[in-house]
Formats: C-alpha cells, structure tokens, sequence
C-alpha cells in the first residue's frame, strides 16, 4: 500500500522535472509544458492530501487549477501565437524585449 | 491478490472480443444496408448474404503489405492507430448492457465515456501529422477542430440528462427511465445529441476529415493493412459506442416488456445505428465552415435551451 | 493496488521524462499526454474519480489539443535539451538537483499515514454540494475568468486587422 | 448649507478642469450658475445663525502628538456676512467677465480660476481653525498669483504675479509664525477656543501681544497695508473683474476679516489695538497721496482700495470694530463697482492713461453715473453707502488727534483723487480716440446690481450693527458732531477736484514739485526694498547658488553616476529572458531555503 509519502515524491518528480523543462527548452510552446508539469505535480499533491484527510476541499481546489491551467494554457499559446505573427519566432532566447 | 486481476483480464478479453465482433458485424450491417437503400444487393458473396464478408477484409487487410511512408514519424505513426483504439475500448468498460452486466460499474459512467473518447483526437492528430502528407495532416486538423467544436453541444446537451436522473451513473440513469424515456421530455436534446454524436464520430454527413473527393481520405490516406483496419474499428466502435448512449441516456436502456433486458438493449442500439446508417444514405456532405457554424450557432444554443429547460421542470 | 501505483508512476515520470528530453516538440506533446493520464490514474487510486475524469477530459483532451495545434501552427519541431550551453546546464540542472533533493530529504523526515480513509459513497455529490455551498464565491470567479480568457485569447489569437 | 456654499465653487472648478476644454464658451456659464446658487445658501444661513450665535463643525483631520487638527466650519454672524459679500460679489464679477473675456484663448482656465478662488476664500471665511484658515489663506494667494498673471505671456503681468506672490508671502510668514506661536502657547488652533483663552485673559504679556502682531502681519500683507502694500498697484495687471473680486472686495478684505475674526486677540492687547490703528492710518493717508498723482485709471482705484483697507484697519484699531467691518462691507460692493465701471471705460477707451481719456460721459451712459455713484459711496457723502461706515470711524478716532488728523486728511484726498480721475474720464473734450461704447446688458447688469448696492448698503447700517455687534455698547450715532467736519472736507476735496481737473485739457501739475515726484514715486518704498532687501537677497541667492552648484550638486551628481554605474552593470545580466529570470528566482529561493535549513 503506497503512502502518502509515495505520492508526495511523484508530485516531487514531477514538478522537478516540470521545472527542469520549463528552464532548460527553448520552445515557448515547450516551456509552457514545463509549466504543466509543475501545476500536475501541485495538484497531485493537493488531490494525495485530499484523500488522505478524508476531506474534500482537495480535489476541489485541484479542480480550480485544472480549470485555471486550461485558462492559462489557452491565453499562453494565444500570445504565443500573436508574438509567431509578429516576429517570426517562438523561441524563447528571441523573446527579449524585457532587455534592460 | 491475483484474484482482481484475473477477473480484469477475463473481463477485458470478453470485451475486446465483443467490440471486434460488433465492429466486424457493423461493416456488413452498414454495407449490406447502404445497399439496400441504394437499390442493390451489398456484399453477398462470401458466406450467407455476404455475412462473412468482413472477416474476409480482416484476413486481407492482416497479409497486406505494412507501408511506412517516406519521412514519416514513425513512433507516431505506429502509436496512432493503437491510440484511436484504446479510447474506444476504454469507454465500453462502463458500459451496462443490461442491470449488472457491466465490466466496471463506476459512479461517474457517463462523463467517463465522455472523457475518453475526447482521448481520440490525439490518434487522429497524431496520424495526421506522423504521415508527412498534407491531406493526412488536413484531414488530422479538421477532424481536431470538428470533434472539439461538437464535444460542447454533446456534453451539454447530456448534461440535461444527468439533472433530471441526478446522477452520472449509467444504471442510476437507466433506472430515471422507469417511467419515460428522456428522449420524450428532452427531445431536444435527443435530437442535438443525435447530431453532435455523428459527428463526433466523423460521420456522413459531417465526414469531412475524410472526405474522399477533397481529402483522398484524410488522416489514414496513408495507412493500410493492420493499422488501417485498426482505425477502421475504432471508428465502428464510435459508432456503436454513440447509439448505446442514446439508448441509455434517452431511450431508456434495456428496460422493455417480454423480452430479456439485453436484447432489449441490443434492439434500441441498433435501431439508432440504423438512423445514422440511413442518415448516411440520405445526406450530401457539408461544408466545413457551414459544420463549424452550425455546431456553435444552432446546436449550442438549443443544447443550452435544453438544459434550462430541465432545469425549469426540475425546479417546478 | 502497489502493481498500480507502479505502473502509474512509470507512465508519470516516464512520461514528464519524455516532455523533457524529446527531441520534437510534438513527441513532446505526447508524452505530456501519458503523464496527464498517469496523473489521473492517481486520481482513481486515491478515490477521486471525478477529479480524474475531469483531468483526462480537460488535459489529455483539450490542452495537449491546444498544444499540437499550436505546434503545428508555429511550425517548429526540434527542440533538443542537450543542444544548451554547458552553463546552463550547471545551473538549470543543479536547480533541479537542489529542489529534488531538498523536497525528498524532507519527505523522507516525516512519517506519512499508509491508510487511506474509506471513500465517501457519493464522492461525486459531496464535491457538487460543496463547489455549489461554501465555494460558490471561487466558483462564479473562476467562470468570470474563464470567460475573460476566451475572449482574451479570441482576441489575441484573431489575425491582425480581424477580418469580421 | 455651509457645504453647499463651500463646495459648489469646487465642483465648478473641477467641471471646468475636466471638462473646460470642451465646454468652452459655456464654461463661463457653469461657473457663473454654480457660484450663483450660492447666493440662496447665503440667505440660509443668514436664517440659520442669528446675531450672538455660533455654530461649530469639525471632524479630526490630521493628528499630531494628540493634537487632532480638524477641517470644518464655523458659522457665525461674521463668516456669514463675508461669505455673503464673496458669493455676491464673485456672482457678479464672473457675470460681468462672461462679456468681458470673451474671446479670450484661455476663457475656461479663467472661470476655472474664479471658481477655484471663490472656494478657496469661503474655506478661508468659514474656517474654524487656524491651520486650516492658513491652508486656505495660501490658496487664496495662490489664486491670486495665477490669475494676476492671467495673461502671462505679458512680461509686466509675469513680473507683477511674482511680486504679489513674494510681498504677501513675506506678511504670511508672519501669520504663520503667530500661528506656530499660538500653538506653542496654548496647544489649540481652534479659533473660538483661542479667543475664548484671550478673553478670559488665560494668554497675556508678550505672547498675546506678539501672536497679535504676527497675525497682523499676514494682515498687512494680504490688505496691502504699509509696509507691505507695493504689490497692489503692480497687481492691476491683471484682467479687471480680477481686480474687482480679488484686488478690491474679497482677498485683500480677507485681512481685515482676519483681525476682525481673531479681534478678541486684538482687543485683550493695547499695543496691539494701537498698532493695527497707526499703520490703517499711515496706509490710508500714503495710498490717497499716491492715488492723487497716478495717472492710471486702474491702479488709482487700486490705491483708493488700500486707503479704504486701511480707514477699516483703523476702524478696527480704534475700538470701531462693526464700523471697520461695515466700512469692508461697503467697500466690497463700491470699490467692485468702481473696478468694473473702470473696466467698462478702458473697455471702450482701450487705454488706460487718464491723460488720454475725457468727455466719455456721453458715450457711457451707464457706466459714468455708475462711476459717479461708486465717486461718491467713496467719497462718504450721504446717502451713500461710504457715509455710513467711514463717518463713524474717523469719528471713533476723534479723541486722537494724531489719528483724527490723519483720518481726515485722507479723507479730503480720497474726494480729491477720485474726483480727478471722475473728471478726467467723464468731464470735458475727448483727448484720445474712444472707439467703444457701452458692453453688453452681461456687463451692464452686474453694474445696475452693484450701483443700487452702492446706494442702499448704507441702509443695513442699524440691521449691520445689531447682527455682528460684538458689545452690548450703544451703537456710534450716525450723525454726530464730527459729522459736519467731515462732510465739509470731502465737500472740499471735490470742490477742488473740479476747480482742479473739470475741463482742463490736459493735467499739469498742481503741487509742488517735489512732492508730486515723492507721491509718484510712491515715497520710494519700491526703491528702498531694491536697495536694503532685494539686494542683498539677491547676492546671498547667487552665493547659495554657487553652493548649491558646486558642492550640493557634486554630491548628488555623483550619487547619481554611482547609481547608474551600478544600473549598466546589472543592465548585462537582465537579458530580457523569461527563463533567465525564473532560473535566478528559483536559485534565490532555493538559496532561502537553505539558509533557512541552516538556521533550524
């Protein structure tokens, strides 16, 4: 019987790799998968807490970042897809403009 | 300890037998019916009535030449069938095909069949994209963009169904039924249902992923022998798949008089299959952009109607 | 139930793993997939099948779609991890090292309940009675910003000059 | 009520910052409405506080070290009269300036001004604590500066804002430091409460007396009293209805108001009283002298205006306090009368040098007896309003002689100078071409208004006396044996007038030679400032100025080097990277973390 420790450490993993490609890709469209990751990872830990409290404002929440995710995913790749437009490019070294 | 896995697997295979048979009976059914409706016989050759004739394609399609396009992906181009399958597969795991007979009876049914033959655009994506062609890859896109477009009116037009069964448990649902049929008070929507599953299904009249004038044949214009007919199944399993939900969410499942509830239930699907058959036989294909504006501007808004409908009628 | 958790994590990580190092965006895509569905295996096994369809309707259904629409539409494929310089190398993946071996060494600390509670009957209910009782607020916020980010990506996803 | 009044102007003055531009042409209108629905308010209040009452109105604003300051109002007969006076005549003027500004490029900033202004003074008029009096004293100097700059792209209208803006902060220091004083002293501001500590004699020696003088100061200053009046003339500058409402009715009246407001002050402390009396007279001598020699029309009514500021000092002075206040009173409405009489006349003459003006009494049908009447209200002949107030001053100062001397002679100047510039406008042959004639009926009423105002104001004098008498002492007769004296001096000083000026036709001068130059050289004062004060300020500005170069600036200017050093270093590592920035985030964090593993 995995604990909650075991699910605890896939969230860790998973949101370490999450991390890992969201700072290592040089696709926007990859980093934003990255950042997928990560939000998987949380609400895993948040669904893991759920069960094993016996209550349900877990997975409530978990269904708030879901929504929230689609939300984010959706505007993310529609700038992305804005930023293609204009510049030709979705590769995140190109996207400097916050140069100082 | 083994014990739950050895019923899983006896489950799983009486399962896979079942959708490979079903789908294999559809291709006659369909063929033998189009026939008919087209004043000809349909395939008649190969056992009585032609009724073997869709083991002989199987036979065929299996000793066919395995081609891999030049330049394709090929992970993916081998994965894409496999994922067009499995969705398929997965949701007849919930379903009931009479009180009990279910392979795995979750509290969630219906959105769990929804939820996974959503999965099914992947595979058609998948394909489109792995075959390097640019009919596969337009017929992969617009099959994505109709079957996301369809999903909204489907899943609210059965939303109406879950509020007046209170619950998304296919039995649960069944047994609301008891005294009327939902398609009676929900005609609406039945009827948007109806559409938005065919195509959901990528049928006649809304076959545009594959359509043969335009698109060669879509997303598999560049499969054939095992993998083709892997696709082929999983689009039969659809179909079946679509009618047993109708049965079960608007025509009262296997409820019926004399009968045992299974047939019942056998009659009520194929029934559907056969409207959607016909509809096949009767209807031109439209155009993509009509598919799109008809899906949002017509079935969205009655499916929503529908549901205040419901809601109106729950709450009186 | 561990065969289960074995399989799940395999796929998960298995497919996290994937996202990361694949070459091509779109293989990326898929495996981002495999570890979305491995994420609603979880889900089942911890008894929040709501939660997990949901995800797979959600992730597996409507945003890996989004992405590989979005690959396609931007048109470029390869993305290889080990093409980056040897700094960042050092820094993302010693990052990474940290954070993994920080948040392990504290897992390992503490002792973590085995059992799981039995699962309400009515899971599915409870959590409509509660999204529709005490977090209606969060509810009817969540649906604002959903709509505002529709709008807000028809908006910026329209072509310039947006013909009608 | 209080609100409406106060707050009306403001809101017309933040339509007009919002919408002025667009408004145009009509903004003149939204100002002019809005600040005449004031008026009704006014008359409500006048209901509202009957003689002897008080009402008071705070709420805590600003605390320091316990001491709350507050912002409110205090409605008594006072404030309501001068809240009266500055609705009424702030109505009028901007009436008059809907024609007489026409056209102008920046006519909405003006009525903004106006509007700006007209809030300002009842803030300043209804105030019942000193800080917030002096917060509003200041706006009120504000407004004045800007709008006798109105024109600034004139260098004289520029030079003459700067100077008003500097002469009346030098007097305003010394409010403030009697302000500072009081506060020090009795740890209040608010007013009643202080006068209250006054009266029963709780504050005395030489912090009364100090405190005192140190109002008085800001006084001086805003009433352009000797020593501190040399900016009124130049202030003419501005447009004319400016004058009118600023420079002759409401702010320089705005010091008069304040001693009268702090007068149990004044009252508890001789020196004080004696004071404030000696400079009313000195001032109100000095400007009728320098008044007879100036041969603008504008600027010899704006020394008649601190003469006459002056005469209610002196009232003030000398015990005479509701005369000194009805002498305000009056004057707001025959001195605006006279301002805009005067503007209606240059408006036609398109001059302003008497010298060029002469037999437009035909052409002004209205504006010549209006002026005539605002002569005479000035001169203190019966019936006229003047008679009524400034006779039972100077009688108030007959048991001193010196005063009464004073008094007296400024009385036989005031007739003469504002006779000769009667005569020199109205009488006689045209000396200069007048292509005007009479403004429109929006610059036509206001003087209708203000002549009928200049007639029957007198009238109120027992209503007057009985509302804001302070004492229960007998009212000063209006006709008393010093009556007759008076009378035969201003009598005389238009008589000479017209023996002098009527039908000549051009002006020689009559007086020595020397005195004439003192009187139009204005006793020097502006070249004594130039010598002992602007020099010297000037030359210890250049040397702080020099410090203030080289040492303070190289000290932040290499600050500054320092710091945008730093900047271009740092500019290297803000790549302008998404991932750069979220990777040295999360080392920072991961870094935090650490520490804080280290310390457990």
């Amino acid at each position: 019987m995995p604990s909650l420790g075991d699910f605890l450490a896939v969230g860790a993993g998973l949101f370490v790799l999450g991390l890992f490609g969201a700072l290592m890709k040089r696709t926007a469209v990859a980093v934003l998968m990255g950042i997928e990751l990560m939000l998987n990872a949380a609400n895993l830990n948040l669904v893991a807490f759920a069960a094993f409290s016996g209550r349900i404002s877990g997975q409530i929440f978990a269904l708030f970042v879901i929504a929230l995710a689609a939300a984010e995913v959706a505007v993310g790749l529609a700038i992305l897809l804005s930023l293609f437009r204009s510049r030709a490019t979705v590769r995140m070294d190109d996207i400097d403009l916050l140069k100082g | 300890m083994g014990q739950p896995y050895l019923r899983l697997a006896a489950a799983a295979l009486i399962l896979a037998a079942f959708v490979l048979g079903t789908a294999a009976f559809l291709v006659w059914f369909e063929r033998k019916l189009l026939g008919r409706m087209q004043v000809r016989p349909g395939p008649n050759r190969v056992g009585p009535g032609g009724l073997l004739q869709p083991v002989a394609d199987i036979l065929k399609l299996t000793v066919k030449e395995d081609i891999l396009p030049e330049h394709a992906d090929r992970p993916l181009f081998r994965l894409a069938p496999l994922m067009a399958f499995v969705p398929a597969f997965a949701a007849f795991v919930v379903l009931p095909f009479g009180p009990g007979l279910v392979s795995a009876d979750l509290n969630i049914g219906l959105l769990w069949i929804l939820a996974v033959s959503t999965v099914s655009v992947l595979a058609l994506i998948a394909a489109g994209w792995a075959s390097n062609s640019k009919y596969a890859l337009l017929g992969g896109m617009r099959a994505a963009a109709q079957m996301i477009s369809y999903e909204v009116p489907l899943v609210l037009s059965l939303i109406g169904v879950v509020l007046a069964a209170g619950s998304l448990r296919l039995g649960r649902i069944v047994a609301a039924q008891a005294h009327l049929w939902f398609a009676v008070p929900q005609v609406l929507g039945f009827i948007v249902y109806l559409i938005a599953a065919t195509a959901e299904s990528n049928r006649s009249p809304f076959d545009l992923p594959e359509g043969e004038s335009e698109l060669v044949a879509g997303f598999h214009t560049e499969y054939s022998g095992v993998r083709f007919a892997f696709f082929f199944l999983a689009e039969y399993s659809y179909v079946f798949l679509a009618a047993a939900i109708a049965t079960l969410a608007f025509l009262g499942g296997w409820s019926g008089p004399f009968l045992p509830p299974v047939v019942w239930f056998l009659v009520k699907t194929y029934a559907v299959i056969f409207f959607i058959i016909w509809l096949r036989a009767t209807l031109p294909r439209i155009r993509i952009d009509q598919l799109l504006s008809f899906g949002w501007k017509v079935l969205l808004p009655l499916s929503l109607v529908n549901i205040f409908l419901v809601g109106l009628f729950r709450f009186i | 139930m561990p065969e289960a958790f074995g399989i799940l994590t395999l796929a998960t990580l298995g497919g996290a793993l994937g996202v990361v190092l694949a070459t091509d965006v779109v293989h990326s895509a898929y495996f981002l997939v495999l570890a979305f569905l491995g994420v609603a295996g979880y889900y089942f096994l911890l008894g929040g099948e709501f939660v997990g369809a949901v995800q797979i309707l959600i992730y597996a259904g409507a945003v890996a779609v989004l992405f590989l629409f979005a690959v396609m539409l931007t048109r470029r494929r390869a993305d290889p991890v080990w093409g980056r310089s040897p700094a960042r190398w050092l820094g993302v993946g010693g990052a990474a090292a940290l954070l993994a071996w920080l948040l392990l060494t504290h897992l390992e600390r503490h002792p973590w309940p085995t059992k799981l509670p039995p699962p309400a009957p009515h899971n599915t209910a409870l959590i409509g009675k509660a999204l529709f009782r005490p977090f209606v607020v969060p509810f009817e916020v969540v649906s604002v910003l959903l709509l505002a980010a529709l709008v807000g990506a028809l908006l910026l996803a329209r072509k310039e000059g947006g013909a009608s | 009520m209080v609100l409406a009044v106060w707050l009306l102007p403001l809101a017309s003055f933040l339509i007009l910052l919002a919408a002025g531009r667009r408004l145009g042409h009509r903004s003149g209108v939204v100002s002019s409405v809005l600040t005449g629905l004031t008026l009704p308010g006014v008359v409500a209040l006048l209901a509202a506080a009957p003689a002897g009452t008080t009402r008071l109105a705070a709420w805590p604003w600003l605390g320091i070290l316990g001491h709350g300051l507050s912002l409110g109002w205090l409605v008594d007969p006072l404030s309501v009269m001068m809240a009266g006076v500055v609705a009424l005549v702030s109505t009028l003027v901007q009436v008059y300036s809907l024609a007489y500004m026409k056209g102008d490029r920046d006519f909405p900033v003006f009525f903004a001004e106006i509007s700006l202004f007209t809030f300002a003074m009842q803030g300043l008029v209804f105030a019942p604590d000193l800080l917030q009096l002096f917060i509003f004293w200041e706006l009120v100097g504000l407004c004045s500066y800007l709008l006798i700059g109105f024109w600034h792209t004139r260098p004289a209208a520029a030079r003459a804002a700067t100077k008003a803006f500097v002469v009346t902060r030098t007097g305003d220091l010394g409010l403030l430091a009697g302000i500072l004083l009081l506060w020090s002293a009795t740890g209040t501001l608010n007013i009643p409460r202080l006068l209250a500590l006054a009266g029963s004699g709780a504050l005395g020696g030489w912090v009364l007396t100090g405190s005192a003088l140190l109002v008085f100061a800001g006084a001086v200053g805003k009433s352009a009293q000797f020593p501190l009046h040399t900016w009124l003339p130049d202030a003419m500058e501005g447009p004319t209805p400016i004058s009118a409402l600023i420079h002759a009715a409401t702010m320089v009246a705005a010091g008069v108001y304040l001693v009268a407001r702090m007068y149990p002050l004044f009252a508890a402390s001789p020196t004080a009283l004696e004071v404030v009396a000696s400079i009313g007279a000195l001032t109100a001598l000095l400007a009728a002298g320098m008044g007879l020699v100036e041969n603008e029309l504008k600027r010899v009514v704006a020394y008649s205006t601190m003469s006459q500021l002056g005469y209610m000092m002196l009232g003030l002075g000398t015990g005479a306090y509701t005369a000194g206040l009805f002498q305000l009173f009056n004057h707001a409405f025959f001195k605006s009368l006279l301002f805009l009489a005067a503007g209606s006349v240059i408006h036609a003459a398109d001059t302003h040098d008497l010298r060029r003006m002469g037999g437009l009494a035909r052409r002004l049908p209205l504006s010549a007896p209006a002026f005539l009447a605002g002569a005479l209200a000035l001169g203190g002949i019966p019936p006229f309003s003047g008679f009524f107030s400034k006779d039972p001053i100077i009688a108030a100062t007959a048991h001193q002689p010196a005063l009464y001397a004073a008094a007296l002679a400024g009385a036989l100047l005031t007739s003469l100078y504002i006779f000769r510039a009667y005569f020199l406008v109205f009488a006689g042959t045209p000396r200069g071409e007048h292509p005007g004639g009479e403004g429109s009926s929006a610059m036509r009423g206001p003087l209708w208004i203000l002549t009928v105002l200049s007639l029957g104001s007198g009238l109120a004098y027992h209503f007057f006396h009985r509302y804001l008498g302070r004492h229960p002492a007998a009212p000063y007769p209006v006709w008393s044996g010093s009556t007759w004296i008076t009378l035969a001096v201003s009598g005389t000083g238009i008589l000479l007038a017209w023996l002098l000026f009527a039908n000549r036709p051009v002006e020689r001068p009559r007086l020595a030679a020397p005195a004439h130059r003192l009187l139009a050289e204005r006793f020097y004062l502006d070249q004594l400032y130039a010598g002992t004060i602007v020099r010297p300020i000037l030359a210890l500005s250049r040397a702080a100025s020099w410090l203030d170069r080289r040492a303070v600036d190289g000290l932040v200017n290499g600050l500054a080097r320092m710091v945008m050093s730093f900047g271009r270093g740092l500019r290297r590592v803000e790549v302008g990277r998404a991932q750069s920035y979220a990777l040295a985030a999360f080392w920072g964090l991961a870094l935090f973390i650490l520490l804080l593993e280290g310390v457990r």
